[in-house]
Parts: structure tokens; C-alpha cells; sequence
């Protein structure tokens, strides 16, 4: 029954709500069988929404199909369609104990009960919550809890696990610790999942791709390197990581700032002259304190700013920087720097700045 | 908690509070001590549960109250579940009126019960239009069970409503991804979801159904329910320890019941009380 | 909520939508029938309502009942929220005890209260033995009062101590963290987070005792409340119209007082009832 | 009445409850005027209660005491000590608007209305919330709930704030967003705080001091610096932020690994042979990819492993490598780097690695 996952394609899976509202506009996605693609956007954009499509928990608008491994299976409902569902809520059943609850799908099959109850065991040694067997799922935590919603899913050996928000009701510790359980789960089983979440760093650690949405709309497809590094919108950009915006006069294929001037060696589209925006991260700033009070900026380029906050993150330093940029701009910095709020300091912005038309 | 706020709560509350055990306890007290003080001491709830016309009444009443259980339950259970999941246009209008019986006493049912079933009513008038019989059945046990599932719908619909609110619907959608079809969806999910609220609404309407009087005084006085049987031996035979040892042994009935059922429910039985 | 799961339950609950209807609307509309029909027409609503006899009753229920209410509430308030908050040996007994009269009907209770002050009762062996004088009050509307207070405590204490147990102390300690006294977080918090269970338990409470009967019809024939007016004048009186033109204004009657708790309350009414 | 926190000094604050649980060991703290201290640990480990003894809301066992500014406020309930609290759950009034949330304080303490009107408006624009003023507070969102619960605090001018866990129930992106604001507020009120939460991300970003606190003890108290660079204790190392811990014979100032040698020129505590463990954080780990398959470590120190997970998350890669310890080693790495599973790689840690006493 098992073995690799199937692929999915949705063909212009669009939905509409009875009381007129658009959920979702019209979306085409190849899901690649085994790949895990991760929706990713602020609530209310769609994601869910593409989930249970592709669950059978909801319809497409007339037009739309889904189709699982050449075969069209828009008109089964979800209890036909051999998937595994992950909820934010858990979902568990309140009146079976922890065996149970991951028993019930193969129950559901008719499965006999000594290969189910072996089954079972080994679905609980492989989330390692065999101890939790006979416990009532009210006395489990919610990292417990999730563990065996997974257990569950996975029992029945599904070909598409689809997971929503599964990590979004823990905490931070947990959350973690699930996240690289579940990476580690989706890499052996080698199960296509789709994956729908609010949290970049979630979508980045988990996606083999990223499927960034907005208001209903596919705002960029990419891995997590190509969505980081190359956002195909202001509005990608801004939602994945942190981004500093500095605007200035363009002339000599540089932008002057308040605190110097950027080489604009970046792309080719950059006007020569005029109004113009451009965005970094934080990690493309390369921070050097100055000592003398009279320090220039670097001839080739680099701003001279003021920290107004350095905090200690444990693995870096991140800075706040007055003066540069008509804004703050965030840098980070090394641990074994040390800075104080007053310090002058040179920023040098990597290559990668990027020009950036407002929204 | 912490005890520094708690004084003030103790200087209101214990007064009241031994008030209260007195208030409550005098009143069973002394209807133990009647038992005793009968003819028969407390050989009485002897012959309370062996002479025929108490053990039967007493029988008859428990097989009323648990088929209007049983009915209501049922009814209420698939009706509450209907409503809560679906909106349809005049669904308040619906519910409102599902309601309706709450607002009117037992005596107001039995009446509205023969004015459909009774000699002059409206079913009659319809079964003789149709086959020529009058169907009259307000003065029995038929009459008295259709009044009382009249008035146990409305509390027991709106608590499976309320609990049929709560359910999480991702469990069922959780069952369904499982493979389980509507049918096995609703024996595993929805039922067990709704067991603490139809258990606990179950008993109380027991609990009513067992000392309901002014219905069954209004229909007639030949129903030997036991809330009857107690009036008729305390107020015309003036036999007091038969009428408080029947009393005795319906409080222990209904307060077994209650007790099972908010064991079984937790504390949702108090709550719906 | 997709439309997928709903045909089954549509082809299970329509059926019963449509009975249960016919089955809750006909009773009723037969009640106003029999208002038309009888001897002044719909003027027996002006009759009911201007007749001494009838509107002192009318009245006197509503007092009554507004009072049984009243003093429940205030007691059940601080009791409640006293058990809710202390850990005391013997707590779960004295909760035990407050939920007895839910096992016994009103007749029973009626019976009780003969025999704590009637005639023969123990309050007037006490007092005649203190002071010389015999009280008696079994008979009359404080006997009723006594009644419906002793078998409307246990619903609204367990409505109270259900939602004392919900309340958020934090919100407490927040409002002390900001200068409050325990009286101002009593009046600003507490009062106001028991408030819904408060006005729905309180609005079940006058229902029931604007209906209530047993009691009443044990107690004596002589206490002219509505109930008891309505079953007089129907059975012993055959005035028809004058007992549903009664039956409606009581049924209307307590309907506002449950739709106005409803409002304030929100759902919690239902629940609770 | 406001103007610079006072400062607290607890002596001696121990807290056994009714049911003879220690919940926490006598402690002694000096709290600065005006600086936020963080309280930070696993759940139960009497960071709460130490609060609540603070507050006011729990009294220390007999012969602890808590002093403010000098006066001994010991004996003090909540209501009469001057403080601030924010709560996790918010513990907003919930038949109350959002002005009279925020005015409730004012009101207790009699200020007249026109007064109280002007203060709250303050408040609320202070947290950017004026157009919720008159909202019911069962319309807003758990930060917008927060917001309204740090105004009402802060608009009686309290001398000591008290934050127990305020942002552990909201999601990431809004966590962040108000930890930003809370420092911001901190910092331009000079108020002394006293902030509990379990997120050392959170502890670090906020407090000028930590104290880090396990079962009833306080395990450590220092700058985020401090504390991440410098752990106490196995405990404290391991609770903030990750941490690597190898095993292995030590010889010639050198640890011997599987995968090659790491040189010990750390504390002079080192014993010169015999079975030790060395911990380094991730960050310290230099990582260069192999390009032939027979480089050996560099005769200085290092080791060779096999990365078998790269996970790109935005600012860094996170690299999990196996074969250089008996168990795995993580590693960061700059984003613009290229790993992939499989590839072989040369690690050289910073001179940070700390001997390390399994505990």
C-alpha cells in the first residue's frame, strides 16, 4: 500500500463561499510525488483553503479538478482519497485512549486486530510515545497530542499527509523539537506532503518548497533559498525575514543616503539617476565600529550610523542603527562583538541589495 | 489560592451555610422520622414495595419516566443536531417554538393535552372524520406520556444544541480522513461528542418525568403515577407514613439516577440542572 | 460547512422538523381557539385581566415568584461562590445535601413543609414550647415561599458554583494588582462574571415557580395561585375559556421573563435550563 | 508619583504551599531601580511564584522578606503596594470596554473623570491603540489584548512592573512585534520590571539581567552575555540556546573524535589525559566544504564529517553533521553558502569550547 508518495495537481482550483466571498482565486500546482510544499501566508490568504481542496473537505468551483497520480478524484470525498490530516487542533477523539486514536483508521478498514494492534505498536515506537499507550488523550500534552495525531495519520499508511498548522498550538521548545521530528518523518517515508503555515522559519526549515500566498493568490512558488534570497514581490520580501527599506537619490550608480552612499552594483534595471528604493537584510550588513570621530564612509561606498540598540541574541548581535537611513536599519553582528547604544559604526551592505518598487 | 481574601467570603458565607444544612436537613429528617413513627415503623417500606397498588404504581411510573427519556432523547438528539448544523430560512422561528412549552406549567400541558386528545379534541374529531372511531387517549398513560415528552423537549433540545454547538468539527473531518463513512462519522464521533449532554439532560428529564403532578392531577385521577399515589395517601387517606415512605423511596430512585448520570457526565448534570 | 455531509441528516431530521411542529403548534393554537369560542370571545382576556380574583392572583404569583427568585439568587450567590472557593471537610457532603430536593418532586416537598410547619409540625412544637404561641405558616403563601426557595436552591447553586469555578482569577488578581478593595473586586468582577448564570438560573427559578403546582395543591386549596386558578376553573368550574385565556397570559408571561434572560444572558439560558 | 522604578530586594523569599510542596528555595535578589530583570526557566521551576511573592499575591514563607525602595512591604497585599501586573491570560474586564479597562486603576484610586479621560487617551495612544478605545474586549485580538492589559498597568504609574509570561500566548510574528514595543516602553520609563517567561529568546532580548531558575533554585544570575557565554551549569547551557557536547580520550591538549582532533586551549582545568566532554555552540563551528575525498583535518585541530541535513532558514543555514562526534554536531553557516546532504566538510571550532561536567 505504501511506498512513495503520488504526485498532485490542482488545474484551476478556484473557490467561492455561498455568501459570494472569493477564497481562493483560480490556482494551478504541480506537487512533485514525495516533495513536501509548504503553503505559507497571513491568515486569511488561502492556504487552508487549498488544503482542504486538496483533502475533498471542500469543493473547488465548478471548473477546478485535483488530481492524484493521473487520476481525477475531484468528485471523492475525503473519506475516498487515502490521505492523512494533521490539524492545528489536534482532533483527536476524546472518548478512545492514545492506541485507540491511532488504531481507528485501520478499524475504519477492517484491518484484524492482531496486525492492527502490531501496527499500532509500531507507529508508537516510531513517534516514541509507546509509554502513552493506554493514557487517556485528556492527560497528554499538546506536543503528546500532536504526536499521536500524527501516529494516527501515518498508521494507515496514506500517500498525501496534509498538515494544518500542525505546530501552531505549542510552544516554542515544542515546536521545534516536533518541527525536526516531522522533517525527519517526511524525509524517510518519503510521503508527499503538503504542509500550511503562518511561520516562515516553520516553511523554510520544512519545504522542499515554498508556495507563498496573499489575499487568495500564489504570490511566489520557490525553494526556501530562492524565496529568501530572490522575493518576487515587496510583499514576499517583507513576509519572509526581516528587510531593511532605505530610499534615496540614485546618481553615479549610487543611492546617497543620509549617512553616505550604496554602490548600486546589483541588477541592470537600476535608473541612473532619480528617486529610487532599495532593500537588504539584516545579514548582508557588515558592521565595523569606528574609533575617530572624524571616520568617512568608505569611498567605494558604506554608511556611517549610530547604534541605538544592540541585543544579545546568544548566536548574534542584533543592532539598531540611527543615522544611515532616514530609517532605522537592522543589522546583524557577530556574539563576540561588543556594542553599546551610542557606538558610531560603518555599515557595508553586501552585493545583494535589491531595487525595490513600493507596493 | 491565597488566604487573604478569603475571610470576608467565610464571615458572609457560614452563617448561611449552617442555615442552610438545617433548612434542608429538618424537612428529610422528620420525613424519616414519620416512617417510623407509622403503624408499621419501619416495616412500612416493606409493605410499600410489596402491596400490589404501590409496587405497581411505582413501576408504572419508572416505565413512563424512562420511555419519555428515551423518546425525548432521541427526538432531541437528531432534531438538536439538524438545527445547529443547518441554517435555514424561519430556523429561529423553529427553535422558538420548540421552546415554547417552557413557559407553561404542567397543569397548562395536561390541559392543552385534552383539549387534542380528549373527549371533544382535535384528534378525535379527526380519526372519527377519517375511520369513523374517536381516538381518545388524554385521560391514560398514553396521554400523560405524550404530554410529558411535550414538556421535556425544550430543555433537553437546548442542551444538545448547546452541545452539539461545541462539538469540534475537525474530529469528525479527522474520522472522515480515516476512511469512515457519515454513518460510522456519527456512531464514533457525534454520539459519543454528545453523551455527557444527553446523559445528564436525560436524567433530569427522568428525575422530572418521575414527580411530575399537576399533568398527570389535571388528566385524571385515575393515573396511578406515584407523586399521585403520595398526594391521594397523605391528603385523602391521611395514611402519612405510607404517603413519606413512598416519598422516601422516589427521592432515592430519582437521586440514584441523577447521581449515575453525573458520574457519568462529570459535572455537566449540574450544570444543565 | 460543506454541503456534503448534511443529505443525510436532512432526510433524518426533515420528517421530525415537520411533526415535531404540527406537535408543538397545535396544542397552542387550540388554546386560542378556545378563548374565541367561549362565551365573551377574545373579551375574556379583558375579563382575566380586570376580575379581582383573577388579577389578584396574577399578581400575587408574580410576587411571589419574584421574591422565591430573589431571596434564591442572593443566597445561592454567596453560598456558591463560598463552596466554590473553600476546601473544608465535610464540603462535598454539604453540596450533596443542597442538590437533595432535585430528588424529590414539588408534592413531596409540599408534604415536607406540613410537616416542618403545619399544624402538627416541628417549628411550632418549638416555638409554642419558647414562647407559648403556635406558628403556623404551612398553609399560606409563606409555607409556598418556604417551598420554592427549599427546590429552587439546588438548580441555581449548581448554575452559580459551575460558573464560579469558570471565573478567571487572574482577572481578580489583576483588578487588586490596580488598587481594588474586595469589596470593588466582589462588585467589579465577581458580581459581574456570575451575572449570566445569575439572570439565567433566575429566570428558570421564576419560571418554574410561576408554574409550579404540586407544592401548591398539597399545601392547601385555599393559596390563589395562577396554577391552581387555572386548575379550578377548568376542572372543577369547566370555565373553559377563563382557564386558557390564563394558561396564555402565565405562558406569555413567563416566555418574556425567559426571552429577556436569553437576551442578557446569551445562550447560557438554554444551557441552564 | 512617577519618574525612576524603585528598586527591590528580596531576602530570603522561600514558598512552601499548604500541601507541603517547596516551591521555591529561600532567595536573595537586589533588583536595581529601573532595571528589567527576567526571570527564565521550564515550567515549574518557581519563577512564577517568585513573582506572585513580589506582587503580593503570595506571601514568603516566615523570615523572608520583600523590601521596595527600603520599606519592608512584606506584610503589603497586592492593592496596597504600587505595582503593575500583566498576565499571560491577559485578565482583561471582560464586561468592561477597552477605556475602561485602561481607566479601571484611575478609578479605583478616585481620580476625577476629566483627569482620568486624558490619562487614557495617553495610555492608549502610548500602545497605538486609540481607535479601540471604545471596543468591547472580546473583539480584539490577543495583541491588541495585550496592548489594553501593559496601558491599564502602566496608566496608574506603578513604580515596579510585573510581566508574568505576557507574550507566550500569542504567535510568533506578533511576539516579536511586541517584545520590540515592551523593550521600547521599558527603556523610555525607566520603570523596574520583573518579566517571567520560558523563551531564553525572549530573556535575552529583554533583560539587562537574567536569572535563570531550576526546581526551586536559581541556577544562575547575569547579562544575556553572560549567561549564554559563560553557563554556570551543564543545566544552564543546555536551556539557552543550543549547544553541542562531544565525548573522547584527551591527549596532548588535544581531544581525540572520531572525525579527527580538537584542540583544547581553553581553561587551564583541563586534565591532560583520560575521557572528557568538551560543549561548543553551534555558532562557533567553522565549516568548509571538502572538494577531495582524501583531505585529512588540519594538523592543528579539526574534524571531518558528513552533512546529513541543511536547512536554509533565511539569515543562516542550520547543518547537521555526522561522523565528526559519536553523535551528531550542528553547525551554522553564512546564507549564501551551498550544502546538501551527503557532502563532506571540515569543522573547526573557535576557542570556546568549554570542558564540561555531565551533570
Amino acid at each position: 500500500m505504501t511506498g512513495p508518495g503520488l504526485d498532485i495537481r490542482l488545474v484551476a482550483c478556484a473557490k467561492t463561499f455561498t455568501d459570494g466571498t472569493r477564497a481562493l482565486e483560480p490556482l494551478d500546482l504541480d506537487i512533485a510525488a514525495g516533495e513536501t510544499v509548504v503553503f505559507l501566508g497571513p491568515s486569511g490568504c488561502g492556504k487552508t483553503t487549498t488544503l482542504r481542496i486538496i483533502a475533498g473537505l471542500e469543493r473547488p468551483d465548478p471548473g477546478g479538478r485535483v488530481v492524484f497520480a493521473g487520476r481525477d478524484v475531484t468528485p471523492l470525498p475525503v473519506e475516498k482519497r487515502d490521505i492523512g490530516m494533521v490539524f492545528q487542533s489536534y482532533a483527536l477523539f476524546p472518548n478512545m485512549d492514545v492506541a485507540g486514536n491511532v488504531g481507528y483508521g485501520l478499524k475504519v478498514r477492517r484491518i484484524p486486530a492482531v496486525d492492527r494492534r502490531r501496527r499500532v505498536a509500531e507507529m508508537l515506537e516510531m513517534m516514541h510515545i509507546t509509554e502513552l499507550a493506554a493514557r487517556s488523550v485528556d492527560q497528554l500534552s499538546g506536543g503528546q497530542k500532536q504526536r499521536v495525531a500524527l501516529a494516527r495519520a501515518l498508521a494507515v499508511r496514506p500517500r498525501v499527509l496534509l498538515l494544518d498548522e500542525p505546530l501552531t498550538a505549542l510552544d516554542a521548545k515544542l515546536r521545534e523539537e516536533l518541527r525536526i521530528e516531522i522533517d525527519r518523518l517526511l524525509r524517510n517515508l518519503g510521503i508527499t506532503a503538503v504542509y500550511v503555515t503562518h511561520d516562515q522559519a516553520e516553511a523554510m526549515a520544512l519545504g522542499d518548497r515554498i508556495v507563498v500566498m496573499e489575499r487568495g493568490r500564489v504570490a511566489q512558488v520557490g525553494t526556501p533559498r530562492e524565496v529568501y534570497l530572490s522575493p518576487a514581490n515587496p510583499f514576499v520580501a517583507r513576509f519572509i525575514g526581516t528587510l531593511n527599506v532605505v530610499s534615496g537619490e540614485a546618481a553615479d550608480g549610487h543611492l546617497h543616503l543620509p549617512g553616505g552612499r550604496l554602490a548600486l552594483n546589483g541588477a541592470g534595471s537600476i535608473p541612473a539617476s532619480g528617486r529610487l528604493s532599495v532593500a537588504f537584510r539584516p545579514e548582508a550588513v557588515a558592521v565595523i565600529p569606528l574609533i575617530n570621530p572624524g571616520d568617512q564612509p568608505h569611498p567605494d561606498g558604506g554608511l556611517i550610523g549610530t547604534v541605538t540598540a544592540a541585543f544579545f541574541l546568544g548566536d548574534h548581535i542584533r543592532l539598531v542603527i540611527d543615522g544611515a537611513g532616514e530609517s532605522a536599519i537592522v543589522a546583524l553582528a557577530p556574539n563576540h562583538h561588543r556594542f553599546t547604544p551610542g557606538d558610531r559604526v560603518h555599515l557595508a551592505v553586501d552585493g545583494g541589495a535589491m531595487p525595490f518598487a513600493e507596493g | 489560592m491565597d488566604r487573604r481574601d478569603t475571610p470576608f467570603l467565610i464571615l458572609l458565607a457560614l452563617p448561611a451555610v449552617i442555615v442552610f444544612s438545617a433548612f434542608f436537613l429538618l424537612p428529610l429528617a422528620r420525613l424519616v422520622m414519620v416512617v417510623g413513627e407509622g403503624r408499621d415503623g419501619l416495616a412500612t417500606y416493606a409493605v410499600v414495595l410489596t402491596h400490589p397498588r404501590y409496587l405497581e404504581s411505582l413501576v408504572a411510573t419508572m416505565v413512563l419516566s424512562a420511555g419519555v427519556t428515551a423518546v425525548t432523547l432521541a427526538l432531541c438528539g437528531v432534531v438538536g443536531v439538524f438545527l445547529t448544523r443547518n441554517r435555514f430560512f424561519g430556523q429561529r422561528l423553529v427553535v422558538a417554538m420548540l421552546t415554547l412549552p417552557l413557559s407553561f406549567p404542567g397543569v397548562v400541558v395536561g390541559f392543552m393535552i385534552i383539549m387534542l386528545a380528549g373527549r371533544q379534541g382535535l384528534i378525535g374529531d379527526l380519526t372519527q372524520a377519517l375511520t369513523g372511531n374517536r381516538l381518545v387517549f388524554a385521560y391514560s398513560m398514553a396521554g400523560l406520556f405524550v404530554a410529558y415528552v411535550y414538556f421535556s423537549i425544550p430543555r433537553v433540545i437546548l442542551t444538545v444544541m448547546a452541545a452539539a454547538e461545541k462539538l469540534d468539527r475537525r474530529v469528525e473531518e479527522a474520522a472522515r480522513s480515516l476512511g469512515a463513512s457519515t454513518w460510522r462519522v456519527t456512531r464514533d464521533v457525534i454520539i459519543p461528542g454528545l453523551a455527557p449532554a444527553l446523559v445528564s439532560s436525560g436524567a433530569i428529564c427522568f428525575a422530572t418525568a418521575m414527580g411530575a403532578f399537576g399533568t398527570a392531577f389535571t388528566l385524571a385521577t385515575r393515573i396511578d403515577v406515584l407523586p399521585m399515589v403520595i398526594y391521594t395517601e397523605f391528603t385523602l387517606n391521611a395514611n402519612i407514613a405510607v404517603a413519606a415512605s413512598l416519598s422516601i423511596v422516589l427521592g432515592i430512585i430519582t437521586w440514584v439516577a441523577l447521581a449515575i448520570a453525573r458520574s457519568l457526565a462529570g459535572t455537566t448534570v449540574s450544570a444543565a440542572a
